[in-house]
């Protein structure tokens, strides 16, 4: 039974916790507030590039393991895919966690593979992606 | 005296230790036959019946709400109304009394340490009625600011909103003096009674209570159930709010009578077998002593809030001198979600989030916290398993 | 088929006449499993729990949300709202839908069949917003009088609020109809399903229903829970009412972002128990086809009607063409109670009084009837001793 | 268990069921409505004597076999005792039917005997007194 829950935490996951990236208190208008109102979880993404093409991003705010690290992939991948790329990803992500495909489109969200069977943490992996679904077009 | 064989889900899972009593309380066994007994051998509607099962329906409900007025030493059964729970009567209380009285100009108090559900009707109220909401400040330590109180209160207050205990501190408001306070300014005080109703004796009367509401669900009751004590003093003045059957003196289609406190607030076919489960809750507390157990849980409380505090990276939260079964904290660096998982993994159920008191985290600048709690049924072996594992908690998230 | 043998009533009561499931039904052995089982092995809070008691029961509440979806073909299972009752229901209707859009010269239409709580509310919200409430007349069989119900639509008609069966007449209305005849003047329709959620196949989609209510003790179900549903075209237009705990996007002393439809509506802790009870009894309808009984219970009801109008002195209520398991009479020189009273006698159960339907019997020139009605458990043996004793009951009071 | 129901039924209850005491539809208002909401049953007093001295009292309504014999036997007692003893009279029969007395003050209220043993008819023997009770002082 402890390791079915354990399984949940990838080394990786549990090291971005630890050493997220960009992740620092910024003082402009954040672009995406991502909020799971049952948890308390926040994080909050802001764009620091000079012609805020999302080249510079930087995210902060409070959030268990899993949230923390997929946010911070997202904030990663988003730089590295621009708007388009990452709206592309974010629809094929949720699709991947919530079990609809087991193609995962990007290697590095593979560390979220066993969130899938955790019925109760899906939305920890979501939260920013599924706001970024919501909120930017 | 343990009580934890009377809770037939220890049977089913003997490894189970179960700290999230104050989200809802396991049921006893007696509880659990009253609503299957009823069920399978004596099932009825209510009150308008002419046969056996009904007649005896209507009187073992009629029982119950005498049980439930013993419970907190009212003065009739009639004082008594049976509602959904805690919520559901707190927003009854608001619409059906408070709302029509309310214009702008008044102001109603609230505490820092409500829960949502002592907060969000009276700030929804006072926004619709152009009322001031006030909120009473905690000291340092995390007990209400009383003198703050007192300072807030006016002739133009109207109610004082305040919870016996609070659900994320554990800690234990004074209400008797709240009473006094509001009272000597003829300000009535709705009690918040959820987490305090399994371990402390409320008596309506000597504590001079105006309305008190409790959920079935925290006292090893069925879910869907709870219960207000009104004073006759406000009883006739409550209007009708939601309306049915089961309620009126006389209706046509253009004009209804409506019949007085209680029934007033009971359109309906009620949750009868929630109300028999909930009398034989008060039963189970009766015959086992319930609020004698006091002493042994306020011990193991104190006792879990000092080994917590001995861990560098665990702050512990609320006031360590005043605190009853319900202890929160948070460890420097893991997520209160982590910690309850990695627990989870362990058999240990606790609880982790804002716990329905979002602006009391917020005014502590906190987002989220782990919250232990107890009932009767647990016992020292409990903390220790908790203990051991959060060690092992902090090494694996290290 | 007899489906007598699923229901535990009958095995502590073999000689039960139960004649009484219009004001509740009995509870089929899995429904009463389903608590039982709940609360000795697997019961916990839900939503905001890590561990997988609680994870499991909130998943299972949200499949059970889904089983009520499918019950009544509704799109989704967002689109169902838990409530605690049909009266709690249509209340919250009221008071979180239409209250705010009423105003002055605006009105709202009821039948002269309703229960009281599917007239109460609305003779209540017309009375606080200045709005005419219109009684849709019945034709001198008992049906509704729909040429009265097209004259009384007009532009500034609000709501059509109609029973689907008749709790005193056992009348049978034509939703569908209706909603025809009140979408074509873009007026939505809430169809109080109490008594046909058991008999009739519903289905949200092809019948386009705007609100339907029913409660679960009238359905096999635990007492305390029942059911909403909206059509999303409504669903945005929720405000607020009764408020609390897990139902909020956000929230600060003085501001609260709520969650959207059905989360709206739902408050403080659920009848947990009540639901998972809920989902058990669609099971036990699913499992034996309870729709599938409709041809059967219809023989039966029109039995009873004919079998009771060979009295001289009976007088049956209602349409003997359009009836289904509800039969209210009268005898003349005797009263409803005293005939239930002497039914009880002889272990049958059937119900007098008003039945919740002041109004209707005013209109009838009634004071009171005695109401037999009928569920799946029923056979005809169960007609023949009602007959048997009625027959004694006449001589009786001769 | 028949015969416990039945024992309700006094043989004189079902008597003044048929024939009750004064019992006619008058034009008057009435000085007295007795109603239970839960069974729709409603008695009208009325009083015809020319002094308003309740020497000439009728009724008429809907009730059961008990509320009609009741309020029969009250209308009769009232002509006779006035209003003084009426109320008297009503207290002491409502202790009675309550069984806070075994005393019934009254012989002709004997009949309601065994409706003490029938919790859910109590209400249907003290309708009319009730009434009387909480109306006229
Ligand atoms: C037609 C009808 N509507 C509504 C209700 C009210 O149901 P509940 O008392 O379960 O809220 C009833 C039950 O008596 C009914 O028969
Ligand atoms: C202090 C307090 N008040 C009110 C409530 C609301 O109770 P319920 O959800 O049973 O309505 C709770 C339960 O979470 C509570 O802890």
């Amino acid at each position: 039974m402890e390791s079915d829950y354990l399984d949940l935490y990838h080394p990786r996951i549990l090291e971005l916790d630890k050493h997220p990236y960009h992740f620092k208190k910024c003082v402009e208008e954040p672009i995406l507030i991502a909020n799971n109102p049952f948890c308390g979880d926040r994080f909050k993404l802001f764009d620091k590039s000079p012609n805020k093409d999302y080249a510079a991003l930087f995210f902060y705010g409070h959030g268990c393991a899993v949230s923390k690290a997929s946010t911070s992939l997202l904030v990663e991948l988003f730089e590295q895919k621009g708007l388009t790329g990452i709206r592309e990803l974010a629809d094929q992500f949720a699709k991947f966690i919530y079990k609809e495909t087991d193609h995962c489109a990007e290697d590095k969200l593979l560390i979220f593979e066993n969130v899938r069977n955790h019925p109760s943490r899906l939305d920890c992996a979501l939260l920013g992606w599924n706001e970024l679904l919501k909120k930017l077009h | 005296m343990n009580l934890k064989s009377h809770f037939p889900i220890f049977d089913t899972h003997p490894e189970l230790v179960y700290l999230d009593s104050a989200a809802t309380t396991q049921k006893p066994r007696n509880v659990i036959k009253a609503i299957t007994d009823f069920y399978e051998s004596s099932y009825s509607n209510v009150s308008r019946g002419m046969y056996k099962l009904s007649t005896d329906a209507t009187q073992k409900l009629r029982d119950c709400r005498q049980k439930v007025a013993t419970l907190i030493g009212a003065e009739s059964s009639q004082d008594i109304a049976f509602t959904y729970g805690a919520t559901d009567a707190i927003n009854k209380v608001a619409y059906g009394y408070f709302k029509p009285k309310l214009t702008a100009g008044h102001n109603i108090i609230v505490t820092t340490m409500e829960h949502h559900a002592n907060l969000l009707p009276w700030q929804k109220l006072c926004k619709e009625s152009d009322t001031e909401l006030r909120v009473v400040r905690l000291l340092a330590n995390g007990n209400l600011d009383l003198e703050h109180l007192v300072e807030l209160m006016n002739e133009h207050t109207m109610l004082v909103a305040v919870t016996h205990i609070s659900n994320v501190l554990g800690i234990v408001n004074p209400i008797e003096q709240i009473n006094k306070l509001a009272h000597e300014k003829d300000i009535p005080v709705i009690i918040d009674a959820a987490q305090s109703i399994s371990t402390h004796t409320l008596n309506a009367i000597d504590l001079d209570i105006d309305f008190l509401v409790f959920s079935g669900h925290k006292m090893f009751a069925p879910t869907g159930i709870g219960a207000l004590y009104v004073n006759p003093k406000y009883q006739a003045a409550f209007d009708p709010h939601f309306v049915g059957g089961g309620m009126i003196e006389s209706a046509s289609f253009f004009e209804t009578v409506y019949q007085d406190y209680p029934q007033v607030l009971e359109p309906g076919t009620p949750n009868i077998a929630g109300v028999f489960g909930l009398g034989a809750a008060i039963d189970f507390m009766d015959d086992h002593s319930i609020y004698s157990q006091y002493d042994r849980l306020e011990l193991l409380t104190q006792d879990l809030r000092s080994s917590l505090s001995n861990y560098d990276r665990i702050q512990v939260l609320g006031d360590s001198t005043n605190s009853m079964n319900i202890v929160s904290f948070e460890i420097e660096g893991i997520h209160p979600h982590d910690i309850a998982y990695f627990l989870a993994g362990k058999n240990i159920c606790i609880r982790a989030g804002h716990h329905c008191a979002e602006p009391l985290l917020n005014s502590l600048e906190i987002s989220a916290v782990a919250r232990v709690s107890l009932s009767v049924y647990n016992e020292h072996r409990d903390i220790e398993l908790l203990l051991e594992a959060l060690k092992a908690c902090i090494n694996y998230f290290e």
